[in-house]
């Protein structure tokens, strides 16, 4: 038993950065996704695409950094698919997202045989951006908390970054302040003049981006090839995020923070068997506190009133 | 006639000319007019598929090889799903293959399946146990005693990490050595058991530690595993993992420590961090198994076990560690394997064998 | 009064019409507006009002005429630009977001600050300023789901206000208010025309055009049928324009002894809607057997929450409903329905039908699962075949088939499949709501009749409906319902309608009020 | 007339030709589609003679109608899949020569297996819908019943005739009791079923993994990762039993498959409780103020799915696999709710949309064998039918576009 005392150290923290910050970075961006009234299950696809274009473009250019810009800017552009079928077509949210995560599949593979000659994984890239992790003098000699969050790789840092910005994108700012209105009272926006389409787009496109930014950290940051079913459900897990999260970006965070504790923990108990759960018991842990949450046990659990509702300025001629 | 029934049938003549198109000059031309006088060989990987630097990559070469020794016209395909695995290997069969290989252990009754309704075609499957007593006299089965080469690369690992930890400051003084296992499949087990005995052999009280991610494809997971074993002083990563791995040798080397890599020699994927590769020779069994076809010597209805002294099993170059491996580690080596070859050491097949209950 | 300042029209329309793909909504309206008075548009419900001011407002565009602004010819593509042009709206389903905090719902869409930071400091402020310049005290910083209706309104007007309106628009502001947030609202008003801004107020509560406006238009059918300048006009009048009948079509009802105890009776019913506002305060009334009670009554007073609360869709804070001298209250819509209580509801299609079902299918909808429509689990298809052919010849109902969705039918036969469905399942108590709304002079007089005809089978009837002359001229007895009250009771024979409309649109209150 | 006395008959007729000419088609025997063709032949002349030539003829156009955007939606999307297969250096004309060839011919056995548990799971997310539900974690209740499946599978030594069913309404009725919470808390709390399946299906994946290895897949157990074989007693019929030519693999679950989903078709139509369920899925509004329980049909609809997805697991380890493989799922689920979409929830269209999907599978299988094309350009058509045939705004835009077009070309004309 004295395993358990020596699983709760630093590492197990690091570890739960590292595991949590592909959650984090899609949650956030199905956080601001949903707040503009677009659901979006597709995270998983999004994820892949970006993963993949990612790594391919850090192999071919050999600069890790044109990866991550390849990597996000896919993922936006695969996410325009969803934003067009569920805003312009008005094509219902949840099934776009599932075919989104069908094509996704099709597509990587599609391209791996293509340019690979096999599915599978890719050649290593030549220098993944784990190498430019650097520690911020003096912060990162806190204890405890200076290894965990003041010693990190670019991704990480940008995570933590990014929920800042989301935060204030959100409460801070104008467009934020409009973003909300589309997800909450589309109309109330329109007949002051603003584009709920616009704001809905928006909010697809920035999930697409940060979502492909997680993708990339998967293929290029966390290792240095992208392998398919790398996802392996994190796009499920960070919507379980998102929902147990509040839809909000810090709720986002800490419950991707969370769920990446709980798999850093699982890996763990592994290593010493102290006691021998099936490690199945804390993989399905996010999903069970999705489900909690949407039961209402968790109180801040409110989705937005107008999420998934579609849209139609002609609706309103008469 | 209302103007959306026009359009259905409109669309009804063309998709009809399209099926007619597609099946033009009849559909069994569908099969490629591949050059007809060379002897085909097909293989079906399972569902990880190619591109898993290991084992599939490994017997697919074993086919490469084939194709440049005696210009045979080799096909692979991969399954999408399980109910793909008899229709792949019937129908490479039915394609007129002579040798139809199936990768990989999960494959095995479809493997038996299949040889039993195409008994002209000779079938191998890697990693299959065929069971002499009921199994077709047409199919044959590829073991490999992991175990060996598990056990040569225990050797290595169990005295670089503590005798000779001074040879490389990737390695430390804690004596600890970890493995990342995939999913826990009986070669995976050999593997990890010849690897236990073997760092025990020649280090007793070296701490071995494991941990199952019961996945082949997550690299996430795979690093997980390794890092969580790094943190407990593990300096040596032994990978039993297919992509999995792939994380975990990466984890390794940029933790700064050393890895071994698993199936093929891995060390292109990280040159600094890998010492060495616990390899089986699939590709040499594949393509031996090819040859023996070609020239009518395949026996089937049983298991061909490849071996420490079939060569086929053991541990790859030293590549860029080789000026660092200590000589004293090297000879240990090839005494380990002259002991395995002599019979005078024998690798347990199972972790119940080797006393190991991780 | 403001208008008695020297007129500087603000806002004129020229032969504004507004045709939506069915009705004609706005026809040949010609309004001026002047500067700094209280302009009242007042009608019935599909009147045209709400319309012309989406006209106004930049939602709709008209399908021909010419809205003048200051003098100059304008195009609203969007609120926007009526905004920009110091229009300002009130809808009557607020625009609010509700989990907004006042300020930020106030600021929305044209937030102070730069680049694209909000300076909610300023906006706090500007806010501040502007509530007390106008004296509406609201809490900038409350969210806007925990603030009672009235206040919301308040924060409505202050969006308005904060765009720098000149001209306000409000529709039907005091429908969801409680007589001191009305009285309130007037303050604000007055206030708002001391400031010189022009307001237009859009009622069917005469009351309210005589409390506070100075000028009013009367509109019917699309058309503007009247201008007055509400010093110079009482309500008599004024409620004459606004529901006053003219010609329609006759029934002919023979007379007819109702006695015996009441079928229905209401014993102070009260009902809250989901504003939490008691939508039925203590509502009494019963309804005899073969008599046909009439529910006159301006929309939005409680009809509907009366007809939900007798299907059964809404449960009762307090009172009784007693049918057959038993309290059904606490019984649920189906057995309701198995007790013989039968309803035509007024929304049809969201209530009454299943539109994509077939018309044979909601034919027997409630009645699918009782015999003889169905066998064991099965439906009996023939029986109920041709049980809807039947009907369809009796109620002579315009259909390619029984087999056809209900959706393709028009109105008025949609209409007659629920009446069928209701009528042949011989109730003992009918509820009709809206029985004709939007339907054509053949079909209206059908339906009529078809009501006439339960009577003469001893039905107890009770009729709610917004067009007075059909509560004219099927009633046995009226009742007016206002404010989720029955104020008065007539007999159609020693009443006329002025008198009514009065009662309906509150002239009594305020009466009692002046006394 | 008498025409109508001799009803009976008739369907006799036509039930027999249809059966007996399914069974052949799926044995691989492809002869029987000339009964079926007889038996669609012979319904139609029936109902012309019953309803009258204009009933028979509108029934023909309703049908071809019904096919449009179907028909629209795939041929489109093998275009553009052409394309892109042309594009990327592959020769399209080839590549599908030998999709169709393999999936409709060679192969067809393989679509058949590939189309039977789809079926199922297809049949479950369109039930669903047709209540107004979402049913998007059929994957989930496909485990419950491959587990409970296999479970009894290991365990039940009857007689087939006794055993089989049982273990399809055991496994069916835990996969269904699997969507009690769920139902549970759409009624009570309103929580969305779509998050609430999904989060349950994933639950299901890794819980199916322990009892796997409580199964036999222990990780000392003979097979890892997989269970022991179930006793042979509980396998299904294998079709080669009736038809020797037949391919030995194919079993009766695909019949299986089809009569539930006439099953389903006749729950719909022809019973209260379809009647109700339709009814509160196409306007809840009206169903409650006509008295119908809303809550109660809810919770029966998710009940149900999920008892169809249930049947999808058994069918695949009593008919196929006869084991539990973890890690091993085809995502049936998830192709479920496409071919569901694709019948626009029409239980009888499933299985016509379930059988595409099989076909352009195992067809891919062929084709990536025969003429080595990848084929996950198959994923790839999929996605592209699916957006084409579901967003149907699609087409009502562009049938705006082209009616504006019309209307300003008879303008200018005037």
């Amino acid at each position: 038993m004295s395993g358990i005392a020596s699983i709760l150290n630093t590492d197990l923290l690091v570890a739960t950065i590292r595991l949590s910050t592909p959650i984090t970075l899609a949650a956030i961006g199905a956080t601001i996704c949903e707040r503009s009234g677009i659901v979006n299950i597709a995270m998983e696809g999004i994820m892949i695409i970006g993963a993949f274009f990612a790594a391919v473009a850090a192999l071919f250019t050999g600069n890790p950094w044109i990866g991550l810009l390849a990597g996000v800017v896919a993922g936006g552009i695969f996410s325009l698919i969803h934003a067009v079928a569920t805003i312009t077509f008005h094509l219902d949210h949840v099934v776009s997202g599932a075919v989104m995560n069908i094509l996704s599949f099709g597509i990587v593979r599609y391209l791996m045989v293509m340019i690979f000659g096999h599915p599978g994984t890719t050649d290593a890239i030549p220098v993944g951006l784990k190498a430019y992790q650097f520690a911020i003098p003096g912060l990162s000699k806190i204890p405890v908390l200076g290894p965990v969050f003041f010693n990190q790789t670019p991704i990480v840092y940008m995570s933590f970054v990014l929920v800042v910005l989301t935060l204030i994108f959100l409460k801070k700012t104008k467009t934020g302040l409009h973003l909300r209105a589309a997800g909450e009272h589309p109309l109330a926006l329109e007949t002051i003049g603003v584009s709920v389409y616009k704001m809905r787009y928006l909010g697809v496109f920035v999930s697409g981006l940060l979502s492909g930014l997680a993708g990339a950290y998967l293929s290029i940051e966390n290792s240095v090839s992208f392998t398919e079913g790398m996802a392996n459900g994190r796009g499920f897990i960070a919507l379980a995020a998102m929902i147990s999260g509040g839809w909000t970006a810090i709720g986002s965070f800490v419950a991707a923070l969370f769920f990446g504790f709980a798999d850093a923990f699982q890996v763990r108990m592994q290593v010493f068997k102290v006691l021998n759960i099936p490690s199945e018991i804390f993989i399905i842990f996010p999903y069970v506190a999705t489900v909690l949450a949407v039961a209402g046990l968790v109180k801040k659990s409110r989705p937005p009133k107008a999420d998934g509702v579609d849209f139609m300025i002609e609706k309103e001629g008469a | 006639m209302s103007k959306v029934t026009k359009i259905t049938v409109v669309m009804l003549v063309i998709s009809m000319v399209f099926a007619g198109l597609v099946f033009a000059n009849g559909g069994s031309e569908a099969a490629p007019a591949a050059e007809k006088s060379k002897v085909i060989i097909g293989m079906a990987t399972d569902v990880g598929g190619l591109g898993d630097k290991s084992f599939n990559d490994g017997s697919y070469q074993g086919l490469l090889d084939a194709k440049a020794d005696f210009g045979i016209d080799a096909r692979v395909v991969e399954s999408k799903q399980q109910t793909d695995y008899v229709p792949n290997l019937s129908g490479l069969a039915e394609d007129g293959a002579q040798v139809v290989f199936a990768v990989g252990f999960l494959m095995g009754d479809a493997l038996i399946e299949a040889a039993e309704n195409h008994p002209d075609t000779s079938f191998a499957g890697i990693d299959i146990f065929v069971d002499p007593s009921k199994a077709p006299k047409n199919v044959e089965g590829l073991l490999f005693k992991e175990q060996e080469s598990g056990y040569v690369a225990g050797v290595v690992a169990g005295l670089l990490t503590k005798q000779y930890a001074s040879a490389s400051d990737r390695l430390n003084d804690d004596n600890v050595v970890g493995m990342v296992l995939g999913m826990d499949i009986p070669p995976v087990e050999r593997y990890q058991a010849g690897f236990y005995a073997g760092v025990k052999s020649v280090n007793p009280d070296c701490k071995v530690l494991s941990v199952v991610t019961g996945t082949f494809t997550d690299q996430a997971k795979g690093k997980e595993a390794a890092l969580a074993m790094i943190e407990q002083g593990a300096d040596i990563i032994f990978q039993i993992a297919g992509l999995t791995g792939l994380g975990a040798i990466n984890a390794a080397n940029e933790a700064g420590v050393a890895a071994i890599g698993v199936d093929v020699d891995q060390s292109a994927v990280a040159p600094d961090a890998v010492i060495t590769s616990a390899v089986k020779g699939i590709t040499r069994a594949v393509y031996l198994t090819i040859k023996a076809d070609l020239e009518g010597t395949f026996e089937g209805g049983g298991n061909k076990v490849f071996g420490i002294n079939e060569d086929t099993t053991g541990i790859s170059s030293f590549n860029k560690w080789d000026s660092i491996v200590p000589g004293d580690v090297k000879a240990a080596v090839q005494k380990a394997i002259d002991d395995l070859k002599s019979g005078k050491v024998v690798a347990p097949a199972s972790r119940k064998e080797a006393g190991y209950e991780g | 009064m403001g208008a008695k300042k020297e007129k500087r029209v603000v806002l004129e329309t020229k032969h504004v019409k507004k045709q939506f793909p069915k009705v004609l909504a706005n026809d040949d309206i010609n309004m001026v507006l002047y500067e700094g008075e209280i302009l009242s548009l007042l009608g019935e419900n599909g009147a045209g009002k709400s319309t012309l001011m989406n006209v106004l407002y930049g939602l709709y565009k008209p399908t021909s005429g010419e809205i003048l602004l200051e003098g100059e010819q304008v195009e609203f593509s969007s609120p926007k630009d009526a905004i920009r042009k110091g229009l300002g709206m009130v809808h009557q389903h607020f625009m609010l977001v509700d989990n907004l905090t006042v300020t930020e719902n106030i600021i929305l869409g044209s937030e102070p600050g730069k680049y694209d930071f909000i300076d909610y400091k300023t906006a706090r402020k500007e806010v501040v300023s502007i509530s007390e310049k106008y004296h509406l005290h609201v809490d900038p910083d409350e969210i806007i789901e925990n603030l009672s209706v009235g206040v919301q309104q308040r924060v409505e007007i202050l969006k308005a206000l904060y765009r720098k309106a000149r001209i306000l628009i409000l529709d039907e502001p005091t429908a969801v208010l409680t007589p001191q947030e009305v009285d309130e609202l007037f303050e604000v008003v007055g206030r708002l025309r001391e400031d010189g801004v022009s307001i237009i107020i859009i009622t069917h509560k005469l009351e309210e055009v005589k409390a506070i406006s100075d000028r009013v238009y009367i509109l019917k059918r699309g058309k503007i049928v009247g201008e007055r300048e509400t010093s110079q006009v009482t309500k008599e009048d004024l409620a004459n324009l606004m529901v006053g009948r003219e010609v329609v079509l006759t029934v002919h009802k023979d007379e007819k002894e109702v006695s015996g105890e009441p079928i229905l009776q209401l014993e102070d019913v009260v009902v809250r809607n989901q504003k939490g506002i008691n939508a039925l305060d203590g509502l009494s009334l019963d309804v005899r057997p073969g008599e046909i009670v009439g529910i006159a009554g301006v929309d939005g007073n409680g009809q509907s929450e009366l007809e939900e609360a007798l299907v059964g869709l809404l449960k009762l804070e307090s009172g009784r409903i007693l049918y057959k001298g038993e309290d059904i209250a606490v019984l649920d819509t189906k057995q309701r329905r198995g007790k013989g209580v039968a309803s035509v509801p007024a929304d049809r299609q969201k209530y009454g039908l299943v539109l994509p079902m077939k018309v044979s299918e909601n034919m027997v909808l409630g009645f699918h699962d009782e015999k003889p429509f169905v066998k064991g689990i099965n439906l009996a298809l023939e029986t109920i075949k041709t049980h809807s052919e039947k009907l369809v010849e009796e109620y002579d109902i315009r259909t390619p088939g029984v087999e056809v969705p209900a959706g393709n039918l028009s109105g008025g036969n949609q209409q007659k499949v629920i009446l069928a469905r209701e009528l042949s399942s011989d109730p003992d108590f009918l509820l009709v709501a809206q029985p004709t709304r939007g339907l054509d002079v053949g079909a209206i007089e059908y339906i009529h009749s078809q009501i006439l005809k339960m009577r003469d089978k001893n039905v107890g009837i009770l009729l709610i409906s917004l067009e007075l002359e059909e509560i004219f001229s099927l009633s046995d007895r009226i009742l007016v319902l206002y404010e989720g009250k029955i104020v008065k009771e007539f007999i159609p024979e020693n009443t006329s309608d002025k008198e009514v409309g009065f009662y309906m649109t509150g002239g009594k209150k305020t009466a009692e009020e002046r006394a | 007339m008498q025409i109508t006395k001799l009803k009976p008959l008739f369907y006799t007729i036509i039930v027999l030709l249809a059966l007996v000419g399914s069974v052949m088609y799926f044995a691989s025997v492809f002869s029987g589609i000339l009964l079926i063709l007889a038996a669609a032949g012979l319904y139609f002349v029936y109902y012309g003679l019953t309803e009258g030539k204009g009933a028979s003829k509108s029934l023909a156009l309703s049908f071809l109608k019904s096919l449009l955007i179907p028909v629209i939606g795939v041929v489109s999307a093998l275009l553009i899949g052409g394309i892109i297969m042309g594009i990327t250096g592959y020769n399209p004309v080839t590549a599908y020569k030998a999709l169709f060839y393999g999936g409709l011919v060679k192969n067809w056995s393989v679509s058949v297996l590939n189309a039977a548990p789809l079926i199922f799971t297809g049949l479950s997310v369109a039930f669903a819908f047709k209540a107004g539900l979402f049913n998007i974690g059929a994957e989930g209740q496909y485990y419950v019943g491959a587990v409970v499946a296999t479970f009894l599978g290991l365990h039940f030594n009857m007689p087939p005739l006794l055993s089989i069913p049982i273990i399809f309404l055991v496994a069916g009725l835990l996969a269904a009791s699997y969507n009690y919470i769920p139902a549970l808390l759409k009624v009570k709390t309103g929580a969305h079923e779509v998050i609430t399946t999904m989060m349950f299906a994933q639950i299901a994946r890794y819980l199916s993994s322990i009892f796997i290895r409580g199964m036999g897949g222990g990780s000392d157990g003979p097979h890892p990762y997989v269970t022991d074989p179930i006793l042979k007693s509980n396998w299904l019929l294998k079709m080669k039993t009736i038809f020797p030519s037949a391919n030995y693999r194919v079993h009766i679950g695909i019949l299986i498959a089809i009569g539930m989903a006439l099953f389903v078709q006749y729950i719909l139509t022809r019973t209260k409780f379809g009647f109700e369920i339709r009814a509160v899925g196409q306007n809840k509004d009206a169903a409650r103020g006509q008295g119908i329980k809303v809550g109660r049909n809810i919770f029966i609809a998710l009940l149900f799915a999920g008892f169809l997805a249930g049947f999808s697991g058994v069918n695949q380890v009593l008919g196929l696999d006869h084991k539990l493989y973890e890690n091993l799922n085809a995502g049936y689920g998830w192709d479920g709710i496409s071919v569901a979409l694709l019948a626009s929830n029409n239980p009888i269209g499933v299985i016509f949309t379930s059988l595409l999907w099989g076909i352009l599978a195992a067809g891919g299988q062929y084709m990536s064998r025969t003429v080595q094309t990848p084929n996950s350009i198959v994923e790839i058509i999929k996605g592209i039918i699916l957006f084409l045939i579901v967003a149907k705004y699609i087409y009502i835009h562009i049938g705006h576009k082209f009616k504006n077009k019309k209307k300003e070309e008879r303008e200018a004309v005037k």
